[in-house]
């Protein structure tokens, strides 16, 4: 460890650790650019739709293999492309994320091939990617707890020096986790370069926002960690990358965190199991179908004659490509050996855990490795 | 004719009848209300008890005890719903520190007349932190009630029995039972908490066991009836705090002979304490070492790979044959 | 429970969720009324001096004891009379308070015998006196722990239509831990009639609030929660029961929860086993000295004609009563009966317990009951 | 010559050799900066190396265990300390669905080298929540080492194998032994966890005790030398996770006879998974069953009466003479 403290941008002021009134919004609901600045660079910007048509497909898939039963769960993505995908691509491959078990499309995004994305989904195993190779931890499922996780990991970069920064996604339920409070708190107190994504998708499982929260928005929680905040269209994913963007560069430099609030909606049930009608309406659920954030980037790059229909046939071929590759990978069997069990409990197993795998092994008729 | 429920409807059942007869009891949790639970054990009490006596609280297990403990301190009997048993841990604090000794801390003066449900176990292949199986924290703490049934009709009894209580109770409900029907007698006055069943009497071995475990005990029993000539005794706990002591002693020192099962890591696990007093009580009497047939020492494995994490019947029975049978009944 | 929503006052806006620039202050350093509206009654100021008096006295009685041994732990209130005193009185008897182990002065102002309040410290027993009579929690030692009990037993008298308001004390550390988050959030959500009561003493045993939290004030975090904040000055007594009858008044008439930050110091070490030499220097201390919450109420009531010689030496004598009194009944040793401790486990011992109390019994030469 | 070292100073010297060798190691926590903790067994770290490595964290428990965590996955070796068993209890969701399985979670692509510093146990007359004996929560639970040394050489070694090992470790240091002086060679290699030590070899019976419990079961047997005519043995287990069963069913089927010492409540303490441990490896050389000498099953009762509470040489000579010795042995 050899940090010193560097000079860094100053704290923020206490009127940037409250969001805007608005959410930041750079497309409109047609997809005409409404922002103050120019727009991302082209190739991006079909970078980003491009990334976002896979993730729809490998979604799709994905939810069907859940519902063939191929997978024992899937929490589906669909509807928060935008805030996925946006905030994925605004890290650098040296930063780290902390997904949860919602953000499948966002590991995808990442880079990470989609089969193993879907180990943990599937049963094989817990995760299914190397984690140090795509700087992605594995897919969090106890609510909030990543985020200490990824607050902790970006300190300790910063204290070796190095100029990363971890971003944690949660959800609108998780941030009544008493980690959320913890992990924020640590972050602001100590500048970690770290920053919070809440992928408000306005449910709990079947949850709504109301019973989750009563503060004027959730990045209203940020001034009481006295962190920058923002809160932004998550459904519009230049404004998605543009936010992430500029806190991630901001902890870069030394800024310290900030609490990003993407107001966004899931779409699909909670999760291949969940039976929506129970508690929320067809009617909202059609409001937001009219919010769709493929529909909007694909409005704006094809106005912008970025996107013609070549290329957009390209991208749903690849698209389909995946979802066919992925299927056709799903349904050879899984090579499990029960005896690996074993050996990752500690670095060597205790003596305990060699006679127990010496009695599977019997069991199974083989001799303990 | 008495009604046939599976368990999680016996548990609705229960929960409704509370509700109706004591107006001091409320439901809450995540997902309990409009939902209905994700098992659906709570199914309905919103609609038909108001938002009032069933609701969702914030996301925030801590939250749900902490609060639960306020309640109970000004007269309601709170049960709450932990969604899985690895989602009660951020709870652990309340519990441990609060819940178990509030009835302690003021020389009696304050009942804590609360019931933390736990949907319970694996078994469903379910993914990671959907399967633990956690009783071996709370028996160990002492002031909390922990229970387990593993039929239809002790769900809803026993359920009766918690909301009754004034001590705070743990109730695990083996996750992979819900949908198993039973026979469920309602008008059937609530048992007291602390006495196991004898589930099926036997004379070479006993078997005991409790939640997830006893079908399995009883499956083996059968099988070992069938092809092996062994008359195993299973004795179901029901209540794993307080101990039965009398009903397992009395088992044991009979047979001589006993396999603790259970599905929780075997090392520390309850079975431990099982095997331990057992094997002192019992001591004269036991023509071998009492054995446990548990899950391994691992970290919940994978859904794909949990079958070889549980005890099943061919597991109970490799213990049973262990039990150093005199040479003349060694082979069949 | 026979409740209906009550139509109560609104929610707060924005703008009541955020503290003022200035903590509240009703009095200035030498004791003048510096509000905008009236002072309190002037009985109910006198009686506020009082109580303090009599607080000071029994913390410094309790502070010898500690450390002559006769407690196990003592720690201090001296230096937040005002904060402890202020808010207790503020409450209706059949309000319910929440204190931690550094609330005893509390306690002796809620009227509990001051022997009583001590038991805890002492270490006969985990609470010394009646909390249904006195309708004071136990004091609570895991941190914030205490907040969700106060908001779920609110909760629950608003269930059953008693209009009663619960005050759950914490330190500025414990702001820190996630029960605090999720109780002022379940609070806030619910609209339940509750008072936190920050008491922001600059320190958690050795760890200064610069280190606790990065946010401009603790008061800053009620909007995070949708939640009425005000920061007041904790050593002006004045300031801090007018703050606090505000919010337990909105409170039961359906306001909703307020989060109150009260500014003060601890003058003492943490607790008698604490040396503070090593934390923080004696300047800072002495600055703090010049600021003494009895000092400047007594400055204002001689100011207002509302406290003569002949009165003040009355409190001194009476406080004086107290501490003797509570010395000499500390001489007795405690009457304890190690049978007991198995009394109160369950509402009934279990068989096991039964077994060990006879083994205990035996052991002591007693037979057990 | 060796130095004297009390245990808490003798921890104080492991952290700060830890320190100098590897600058990958940090300490943080409540308190353990300036302060040097409140039991002082960080005392001067900060000092020497500077607050980048030794460090105060908002209080919270959780948050300091959880960005451990990350901090261990970026490859530093942090050690955390929770200031008394009660408060680590917030922690628990991550100690136990993360730091305990995520070497397991990923394959063993992640490793988790981190030390949990718990003061551990009662004895010292604190108030509530200051005395609870937690190692049954920890050893329950997969993918943790245990460790609770007893002697202030083992206070050193021991927490040098702990910060050494790439395991997560929760070291559990007897509060009532932080005073106690003992002879402490720092330049002795950390030694591999997962040896018990023989602290006084023995015929008669066999004392197995760990942490606190180790002085009381020498005492005891020191008592029962004098007085019994017993030659008692006294296992010190120093590390529960992983359990040495070699050592302990060497000495009890030597002996014959096992008491089990632990400061914890006994109903399902980690005593019983010894019990029933000794109780089936040992069955055909016990000629007694296995006693247990344990904390009460009650909430830690307030300091004036946990002496009934924490078992004594009293105690432990009971159950000694309880072990059904043959009639000629039977009085003294
Ligand atoms: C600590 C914890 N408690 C409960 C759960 C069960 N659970 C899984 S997802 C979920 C809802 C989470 O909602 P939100 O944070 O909004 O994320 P979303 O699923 O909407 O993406 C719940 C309650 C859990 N995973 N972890
Ligand atoms: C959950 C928990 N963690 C740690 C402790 C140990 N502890 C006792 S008091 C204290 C400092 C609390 O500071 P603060 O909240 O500011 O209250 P103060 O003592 O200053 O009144 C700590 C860390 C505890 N009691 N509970
Ligand atoms: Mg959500
Ligand atoms: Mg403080």
């Amino acid at each position: 460890m050899s940090v010193t403290s560097r000079p860094g941008p100053a704290p923020p002021g206490t009127h940037e650790m409250l969001p805007g009134a608005e959410p930041v919004r750079l497309l409109d609901a047609a997809g005409r650019w409404v922002g103050t600045g120019t727009p991302p660079d082209a190739g991006l910007r079909r970078e980003l739709y491009r990334r976002m048509v896979l993730g729809r497909q490998f979604d799709r898939q994905a939810t069907a293999l859940g519902k063939q039963g191929a997978l024992a769960v899937y929490p589906s993505s669909y509807g928060q492309e935008a805030c996925q995908i946006g905030a994925t691509m605004a890290l650098r491959e040296t930063d780290w994320l902390f997904p949860t078990y919602r953000d499948s499309v966002a590991l995808v995004a990442r880079g990470i091939d989609p089969f193993e994305v879907l180990t943990l989904m599937r049963g094989s195993w817990h995760c299914g990617y190397s984690v140090r190779r795509h700087r992605t931890a594995p897919q969090c499922t106890p609510l909030a707890t990543q985020c200490p996780h990824a607050v902790g990991l970006a300190h300790a970069a910063r204290l070796a020096g190095d100029d990363l920064v971890s971003l944690s996604f949660i959800g609108d339920g998780g941030t009544s986790e008493g980690d959320f409070h913890e992990a924020c708190n640590f972050a602001a107190v100590h500048r970690v370069p770290t920053v919070f994504l809440v992928q408000n998708n306005q449910y709990a499982i079947s949850v709504p926002l109301a019973a989750q929260t009563a503060a004027p928005t959730l990045a209203h929680k940020a001034i009481g960690y006295g962190m920058r905040a923002a809160l932004v269209d998550g459904n519009d994913a230049l404004a998605v990358y543009t936010t992430v963007t500029e806190a991630v560069e901001r902890a870069r430099a030394g800024g310290g965190p900030t609490l990003i609030e993407a107001l966004t909606y899931r779409m699909n049930p909670h999760t291949s199991a969940d039976d929506p009608t129970r508690y929320r309406s067809a009617e909202e659920v059609a409001v937001w179908s009219g919010r769709d954030p493929l529909d909007r980037l694909a409005a704006h790059l094809r106005a912008e004659g970025l996107l013609d229909d070549a290329t957009a046939a390209a991208y749903t071929a690849e698209a389909e490509a995946l979802a066919a590759g992925l299927r056709d990978r799903m349904r050879q069997p899984p090579a499990l050996d029960p005896l690996e069990l074993f050996d990752h409990v500690y670095a060597a197993p205790t003596p305990q855990l060699r006679e127990q795998a010496a009695e599977l092994a019997a069991r199974l008729g083989r001799h303990a490795s | 004719m008495t009604p046939q429920l599976a368990m999680a409807q016996a548990l609705n059942a229960a929960l409704s009848d509370a509700m109706r007869e004591d107006d001091r009891v409320l439901v809450y949790g995540e997902d309990v209300g409009p939902l209905g639970g994700v098992f659906r054990v709570t199914d309905g009490l919103a609609a038909a008890f108001g938002p009032q006596r069933c609701f969702d609280a914030p996301l925030a297990e801590a939250g749900i005890a902490g609060t639960a403990v306020g309640m109970a301190m000004y007269g309601l009997r709170p049960v709450i719903e932990m969604q899985f048993d690895a989602f009660a841990y951020p709870a652990f604090e309340q519990v441990v520190s609060h819940i178990a000794k509030l009835r302690n801390r003021t020389r009696g003066e304050l009942t804590l007349p609360l019931v933390i449900r736990i949907p319970y176990g694996g078994g469903i292949g379910a993914v990671e932190h959907h399967s633990d199986a956690s009783e071996a924290y709370y028996v160990h703490t002492p002031g909390l009630h922990v229970v387990a049934p593993a039929t239809a009709q002790d769900a809803y009894s026993l359920l009766r029995a918690a909301i009754a209580s004034d001590d705070p109770v743990v109730f695990l409900e083996p996750k992979r039972l819900y949908r198993h029907k039973g026979e469920v007698a309602r008008e059937r006055p609530a048992e007291p908490l602390g006495r196991a069943a004898v589930r099926r009497p036997g004379t070479s071995a006993t078997l005991i066991a409790y939640g997830p475990a006893v079908p399995v005990a009883l499956a083996a029993a059968e099988a070992a009836a069938d092809t092996e000539g062994w008359d195993l005794e299973v004795v179901d706990l029901r209540t794993l705090v307080p101990f039965d002591d009398e009903t397992v002693t009395a088992s044991v020192r009979r047979t001589g002979r006993a396999v603790v099962v259970h599905e929780a890591a075997g090392f520390a696990g309850f079975g431990a304490e099982i095997a331990a007093r057992v094997s002192q009580r019992c001591f004269h009497h036991l023509e071998a070492p009492v054995l446990r047939v548990t899950g391994l020492d691992l970290p919940y494995p994978p859904p794909l790979l949990e079958q070889h994490h549980l005890p099943d019947v061919p597991r109970v029975l490799e213990a049973v044959a262990a039990l150093q049978w005199p040479e003349t009944g060694s082979t069949s």
